[in-house]
């Protein structure tokens, strides 16, 4: 479904990607784990066009997406919860959730989308009238999340979304992404909590230094010594 | 733009003529090919129609003596200077003219407060300056190269005030006056003038406005509460055509009188129906039915496609006197062509001149109202 | 292909820090050398004065550079501060007689005390908010001297400002003394912006500009030095002001308009925000622009509206607003300290 | 006298609150002063005498400005903001940007027109009704009325359409924006174009109300929409009225007490003395400080 | 009495009560942990110690002094420092100099001095310095010294932050989510990073979701609901209680 090849990312004369190559499947929970400052981000930033990839290709569903504007790749059915957030901090939460619909022309849709994210995060039902920049830290986490879901993707990008959250939430977020897996979503995930993450996924990719170390099925990374000591926190 | 098409073409006929004048250049001045005669007045900005208006001038005397052969044999070039109406530019541009070396007297500087910026540059460098427009009393005593081809305001005040009071025969008399160096001296002529007039004359009450602002209702609507039943009107066309026609709204039986520098065909542009029977005086009449000044309004209005305003006709004439004064003196020595200046006597298209001891003028007034759309003498 | 380039460009700009601090001595000699015999290259006074104002824009810059480019706080209305050190000076100097760096250092008083009253109340606007303050603020200055006859004068100005004079002799430009008192008050104020910015002072001027909330909690104390950056630029750009009016020799209510406000932040903004070299560039390309481009007369500003927005548009953070590549300097002392240090941890681990 | 004075700052304030709407739309959307409107708002008027003046009849020709003056908006975002966004540069390079661009504006106006006031035909010049001592003319009721409405649209397209909301979210995180599938870009050049058209919909009232255009008119006026807009709390629409009229009314009031000569510096003690109490304006939001 | 004393504070936001009369104290030298639920008020709490809100109701008192409801900048000089739940470095600046505006209270020199230069200045100016190294190579981040902060990974600038906090010269460190966004083996290296602050005299405040830090490093553990104090004890006890396995933990097991 995404398929990436030797692709290279710069920040000024920082060369953060080194020459990336990387495939999700349809139907995968694909997971990405690497150090800071590994370039995992990066990697997202670049797919959703915030980044300018200078060389190598990314194709979506056999089209060519490299370098497209973003909100053109919003609306091939890519949708992202970004590392930092990104929330709308004026907007109340509603509002915010209503922009992550913005490429949904369907009305019921959108209704039927507010009632999921409500029912994911009752918290965020409570507080639909705040604006979004006074949530606490893990508030606005539930809600770049459920606004990432408002589209209805076929794709999902993950950056670190259990950031910040409390462990009950973790686990209920680690539940959705399996369960939302099943309704046929796609997911590419980044994580710091590499054991949960490559507990849920198909595959999985190691990323150190821009450059792709390690990749394979979940299990066997998860087993692998070098990773278990480096990512793990396992001797 | 007009002003280096009209340089040009008069330089081809020049080359026939010149012989015919027997003026030999007896002083040093290098081989210049022209004698330059520099117009520093506003080109860009809010008062750019003023600068333009005299490069205008001054390029159309410059090219009826280059016709006719130029001044000492040599042609005469206008070179414009911007100052955008502003002192420190004005003081640059002094400098940079004062370097060039080859000037041989500057016509301007628009506004009185930026001419005493420029004067005192001019003065020590004995540089001749002739303003058309400045009517502050201290401009002329920077200097006895400072001269000027204005009235001071105090005669063009009294002249207003005789035709508020006398020809339109009111006793109320309220002033709106634009804050500026020239406004604020001219309302104080006029409150100082109207007291010595005694009688039942008075001033009822006086505005200030600024420029920039379009809206002068609230001052309005004060004369009005005082009782006006004259308002003078110190400012350009730009403010009498407002004024007019804000004030004709809520008092349509309001006279108002001005100043020379609102006589300008776009008075009447401007202010419409609202601006009639306003009345001035002014030293420069282009409906006159002289001869010179209606070859003088001809050609400038072929030239450049409006009738000449007053102050414009004032440039031409200074640099008349200017080029007359080189003239007689035979030189472009500033020194020697000052002391031609001060005695010249010059019949222009803006009266006869003859500057006093300090480099002022004294004009005979013509009064003048709008009728049916046109300017015409009062009766 | 913009990475490689940008690439480049980082090497150049290394490489000319580094050149310049390897030969810092011979260049600072040879600009002294050719700034000190300048007048004596150039009779034309014309050219003298303009260089003149050129100086007089860069302490101008450097004052408003302490304000916006260190502390972040935009003033478009410092042509009311240097209304007011030109004012207070040529009125002292006209009316009292006053010698000139008296009437200039009181000039710089009344504006820095300027500086606490409009820095006070506003501390706690940010943004556009304070910026909008300070640009009424030099409309409102305007309007006082104008309105205020009876001590400004009004309308008419002041005249016959006189020039600064030393031990009775008079500083024009015609003997080239204003040029050599500008250069000495352009070094006085660069030095002072130099070594206050590599102290304690610049160091909180920055954090307040980047994160408020972040300097307030390392305990820097916001609300003294926003007001200490707003009386140091005051102060500075007072005494350009009292400087430009001796020049000039008049000043009116017309020469401290809202142009000459942002005329005094594009060059800040375009030499390079928060950089004491910028406002030396800025300077002179704003300012020698207009007079080299005379003969363009009415096109003369729309050509410098472009040059605006042509710089912007290909360097937006200023000319020579990049950040130093060089390492941070460390004094000798911690150099020697450090290695110390080192070589006893060495020991200990060896024993 | 003080009911006529108040009613003439109403109508002053209207024209402010008019051209404060530019300032708002855009400040609302790229809080980015844009220095430029008020060159905008008297290309706007120079637009309609034009066309005023190629006689295709006074209402056709106002249209022509507003999609003129529109067009005009979207070209400085274009060709000078836009690139500066795409560096990502620092906000203050966009407001010297729009400096430079008023000034190319103006001089460009000055160098075709000529600095000269020039007379503007009269709309709504349907004469004058007495109310006691009051004198309103009509042309001030229909500049109120257009005023209100078109403030009304704007207020209505903001908060109430889809598009407003990407305005709205556009202006909080462009990039949070684009990934949900917004196009930034056109969003911004829309703003810039509604910003064009309310400025020469300003420019044909104001000019039609006094009845004179110059290029310099844009500059005080300008200034004090500004500081009207800010009044009112930056961004916020119906601040923008209510600055702009408070603007009109001290002015008028400063005018009537103090002197002519004291308005222009009205606006801006106004605007301090309600800034210091409210620092974000009268409408304005505060700014979301959560750490 | 303990040397942070926090009694029943109290903070509204409109009609939500963020904080609702949270007590605890925290005794030199000690490590003591905040946990609870998403938005149950732990940032608030930070908050108002740090003075960046007002307190409704309630006091604070510290070293036997009172300091609520003063300014932020003078609780920093009373010797209590903070780092952000969301990164707030001075990005314009370098490593090094982002640690010596953390320097800022503790400096003597007077602004005439740093005009003059005076030896004064020069002497305290390199102490300065050296001290903000000492730090960044305690940290480990001595070797990014020159870079500017904005280019450095997520998990170097959280360090950055708890760096510039010690640099204010505090003996009370309130750290907020210090380890989110680092990999288990990353969160580990901070864990020994803070004992060792602990061996060194600082008090340690510490907000954080990652249960294996907070049990493995916390002395005593307070847990807040809705704003509400639901738990305090030993980490041990908290890992059992039920209240908050229902509150907060869920299915996760910890080892403590
Ligand atoms: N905006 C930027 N400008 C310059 N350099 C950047 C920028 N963003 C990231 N970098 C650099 O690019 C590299 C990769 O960063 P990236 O954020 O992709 O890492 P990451 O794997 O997501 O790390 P983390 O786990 O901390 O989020 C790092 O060295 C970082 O310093
Ligand atoms: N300025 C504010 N205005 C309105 N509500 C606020 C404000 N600050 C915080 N809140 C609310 O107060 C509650 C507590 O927020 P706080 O940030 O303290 O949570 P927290 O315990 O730190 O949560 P997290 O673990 O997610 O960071 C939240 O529900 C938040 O929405
Ligand atoms: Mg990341
Ligand atoms: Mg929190």
């Amino acid at each position: 479904m995404l398929k990436i090849e030797n692709l290279h990312t710069y920040y000024g004369n920082i060369h953060a990607l080194k020459g990336i190559d990387l495939e999700v499947k349809e139907g995968e929970i694909v997971s990405l784990i690497g150090s800071n400052g590994a370039g995992k981000s990066t990697l997202l930033s670049t797919i959703t066009g915030v980044a300018h990839a200078k060389s190598g290709s990314i194709t979506f569903k056999s089209n060519n997406i490299t370098n497209i504007p973003t909100y053109h790749i919003a609306n091939t059915g890519i949708s992202i919860s970004p590392e930092g957030r990104e929330v709308f901090p004026a907007l109340t939460v509603e509002e915010n959730l209503r922009l992550g619909a913005y490429i949904v022309k369907d009305k019921k849709k959108i209704e039927e989308g507010y009632e999921r994210v409500y029912k994911l995060f009752p918290r965020l039902q409570e507080r639909y009238k705040q604006t979004a920049g006074t949530l606490s830290g893990g508030e606005q986490q539930m809600l770049a999340i459920g606004r990432a879901l408002m589209s209805n993707p076929q794709l999902l990008l993950l950056d670190e979304p259990s950031l910040g959250l409390a462990p009950n939430i973790v686990l209920l977020i680690f539940d959705l992404i399996r369960s939302i897996n099943e309704q046929g979503i796609t997911i590419l995930l980044i994580e710091q909590n590499a054991n949960m993450a490559l507990s849920v996924s198909n595959r999985a990719y190691v990323l150190e230094n821009g450059t792709v170390s390690m990749s394979g099925d979940a299990k066997q990374i998860a087993n692998d010594p070098r990773v278990k000591k480096a990512y793990l926190g396992q001797a | 733009g007009c002003t280096n098409n009209s340089a040009t073409s008069s330089e081809s006929t020049s080359d026939s003529t010149s012989t015919t004048k027997e003026t030999e250049s007896t002083q040093s001045s290098e081989s210049t090919e022209t004698i330059k005669i520099a117009v520093a007045a506003p080109m860009t900005g809010d008062t750019a129609e003023y600068g333009i208006g005299f490069t205008n001038a001054a390029q159309l005397m410059a090219d009826e003596w280059n016709a006719n052969g130029g001044v000492l044999g040599q042609q005469i070039e206008i070179v414009p200077y911007d100052d955008k109406n502003s002192s420190e530019e004005a003081a640059t541009i002094a400098q940079k003219i004062v370097s060039e070396g080859d000037i041989a007297g500057v016509i301007g500087h628009f506004s009185s407060g930026v001419c005493l910026t420029a004067a005192p540059i001019y003065q020590q460098n004995q540089i001749i300056e002739i303003s058309p427009s400045a009517s502050h009393p201290d401009y002329s005593l920077v200097g006895d190269y400072i001269f000027r081809n204005n009235t001071v305001i105090k005669s063009e005040a009294a002249a207003s005030i005789d035709i508020a009071t006398q020809d339109l025969g009111k006793k109320n008399i309220g002033i709106i006056s634009i804050k500026t160096d020239w406004g604020t001296n001219t309302s104080q002529v006029i409150k100082d003038l109207v007291e010595q007039l005694g009688s039942d004359v008075k001033v009822v009450a006086h505005e200030e406005v600024v420029e920039g602002s379009d809206d002068y209702s609230p001052a309005i609507t004060k004369l009005n509460e005082a009782g006006a039943d004259v308002v003078i009107c110190a400012g350009m066309y730009n403010l009498v055509a407002p004024v007019a026609k804000q004030y004709k709204q809520i008092n349509p039986d309001i006279q108002i009188v001005g100043f020379s520098n609102a006589y300008s065909q776009q008075l009447i542009e401007l202010g419409g129906d609202s601006v009639e029977g306003v009345c001035f005086p002014v030293i420069f009449f282009s409906e006159s039915q002289d001869e010179k000044i209606k070859t003088y309004v001809d050609a400038f209005t072929k030239a450049y496609g409006t009738a000449p305003s007053a102050l414009s006709s004032q440039a031409y004439d200074s640099v008349g006197m200017l080029l007359t004064a080189i003239e007689q003196a035979g030189t472009t020595d500033s020194q020697q062509v000052r002391k031609f200046l001060a005695d010249l006597g010059y019949d222009g298209v803006t009266g006869y001149t003859k500057f006093d001891e300090n480099g002022d003028v004294q004009k005979d007034f013509i009064k003048v109202t709008i009728k049916d759309g046109t300017f015409v003498k009062m009766d | 292909m913009n990475d490689i380039k940008q690439k480049k460009n980082f090497n150049i700009i290394l490489y000319l820090e580094q050149f310049i601090d390897r030969f810092k001595l011979p260049l600072a000699v040879s600009s002294a050398v050719l700034l000190l015999i300048f007048p004596h290259l150039l009779t034309n006074q014309y050219i003298l004065t303009i260089v003149v104002k050129v100086g007089i824009y860069i302490i101008l810059a450097l004052g408003l550079n302490i304000l916006t480019g260190y502390v972040g706080l935009v003033s478009l209305g410092h042509a009311g501060f240097v209304a007011i050190g030109a004012y207070t000076a040529s009125l002292l100097a006209t009316r009292l007689g006053l010698g000139f760096f008296l009437s200039m250092l009181c000039g710089m008083i009344c504006a820095g005390i300027a500086g606490i009253l409009l820095g006070l109340p506003t501390l706690r606007l940010s943004g556009t908010y304070l910026s909008i303050v300070t640009l009424g603020f030099g409309e409102i200055i305007k309007t006082i001297a104008m309105n205020w006859d009876s001590v400004t004068n009004g309308t008419l100005g002041v005249k016959n400002i006189p020039s600064p004079s030393i031990f009775g002799l008079k500083l024009t430009i015609a003997n080239g003394g204003f040029y050599y008192l500008m250069l000495v008050m352009l070094l006085i104020v660069t030095l002072f912006c130099y070594v206050t910015y590599k102290s304690r002072t610049g160091r909180a001027f920055l954090a307040i500009k980047t994160d408020e909330m972040a300097g307030i909690m390392m305990g820097i104390n916001v609300t003294y030095y926003k007001v200490l950056a707003f009386v140091l630029s005051a102060c500075i750009c007072a005494s350009a002001g009292a400087l430009y009016a001796s020049l000039i020799g008049y000043i009116d209510p017309n020469t401290f308009t809202f142009d000459v406000s942002t005329m005094i932040l594009s060059i800040v903004i375009l030499g390079g925000m928060g950089t004491i070299r910028g406002m030396f560039i800025g300077s002179i390309i704003l300012i020698t622009f207009p007079e080299l481009s005379r003969s363009l007369m009415d096109y003369r500003f729309v050509v410098y509206g472009l040059i605006l927005v042509l710089m912007m548009r290909f360097r937006p953070q200023g000319l020579l607003g990049w950040k130093s590549q060089m390492p941070y300097k460390l004094s000798k002392s911690i150099t020697r300290k450090l290695e110390q240090a080192r070589s006893d941890k060495q020991e200990n681990l060896s024993q | 006298m003080i009911g006529q004075q108040i009613f003439n700052g109403l109508t002053l304030g209207m024209a402010y609150a008019l051209i404060a709407v530019g300032y708002s739309l855009v400040f609302g959307i790229l809080r980015l002063v844009n220095f430029s409107h008020g060159s905008v708002y008297a290309f706007g008027a120079h637009a309609a005498l034009l066309f005023v003046g190629m006689k295709l009849g006074i209402f056709p020709a106002i249209l022509m400005s507003l999609i003129f003056t529109g067009v005009l908006g979207i070209l400085i975002d274009k060709t000078a903001l836009e690139p500066l966004r795409k560096k990502k540069s620092m906000p203050i390079a966009s407001l010297i940007t729009t400096i430079g661009i008023s000034n190319i504006i103006q001089n460009m106006l000055t160098a075709t027109f000529g600095s000269q006031k020039k007379a503007f035909p009269a709309l709504f010049d349907f004469g004058v009704i007495s109310v006691g001592k009051l004198q309103i003319s009509w042309t001030q009721i229909c500049m109120c009325i257009i005023s209100l409405m078109l403030m009304l649209v704007l207020v209505l397209l903001v908060h109430k359409t889809k598009i407003g909301l990407a305005m709205r979210a556009c202006e909080q995180n462009p990039k949070a924006a684009s990934m949900m599938g917004i196009n930034v870009n056109f969003i911004i050049s829309f703003t810039f174009f509604l910003g064009g058209v309310s400025a020469a919909i300003a420019g044909a009232l104001i000019s039609g109300y006094y009845q004179i255009v110059y290029p310099n008119m844009g500059y005080m006026a300008g200034l004090k929409a500004f500081a009207a807009a800010v009044l009112g709390g930056i961004g916020s629409l119906p601040g923008a009225l209510i600055g702009g009229l408070l603007v009109g009314v001290s002015e008028s009031m400063a005018a009537t007490f103090l002197g002519s000569t004291y308005r222009d510096c009205m606006a801006f003690i106004i605007l301090i003395i309600v800034l210091i109490v409210r620092p974000n304006g009268l409408f304005g939001k505060k700014g979301i400080t959560k750490v | 009495m303990a040397y942070l004393q926090v009694n029943e504070i109290t903070k509204r936001f409109g009609g939500i009560v963020a904080v609702d009369k949270v007590s605890f104290e925290v005794n030199k030298g000690e490590i003591v942990s905040i946990i609870g639920p998403n938005g149950a008020g732990k940032t608030t709490v930070f908050n108002m110690l740090t003075g960046v809100y007002t307190i409704d109701e309630g006091e604070i008192v510290f070293d036997g002094k009172p300091i609520h409801n003063q300014k932020p900048q003078d609780i920093v000089k009373v010797g209590i420092s903070r780092t952000f739940q969301n990164i707030r470095l001075f990005y314009d600046l370098r490593v090094v100099e982002n640690v010596l505006v953390g320097t800022h209270i503790n400096t003597n020199y007077n602004f005439f001095d740093s005009v003059f230069r005076t030896p004064r200045f020069r002497k305290e100016e390199d102490d300065k310095v050296y001290n903000a190294i000492r730090i960044l190579q305690s940290i480990g981040l001595d070797n990014r010294r020159d870079d500017y902060a904005q280019n450095l990974p997520y998990g170097d600038q959280r360090k950055l932050e708890i760096a510039r906090a010690i640099a204010t010269g505090a003996k009370v460190l309130l750290l907020d989510e210090p380890a989110a966004g680092m990999n288990p083996q990353e969160s580990a290296e901070l864990l020994q990073f803070i004992r060792s602050l602990k061996v060194q005299g600082y008090t340690v405040i510490m907000i954080e979701h990652d249960m294996s830090v907070v049990m493995n490093i916390s002395d005593r553990i307070y847990v807040i609901d809705h704003g509400k104090p639901i738990a305090k004890g030993i980490p041990s006890e908290i890992a059992n209680n039920e209240r908050v396995i229902e509150a907060y933990l869920g299915g996760v097991n910890i080892n403590a």
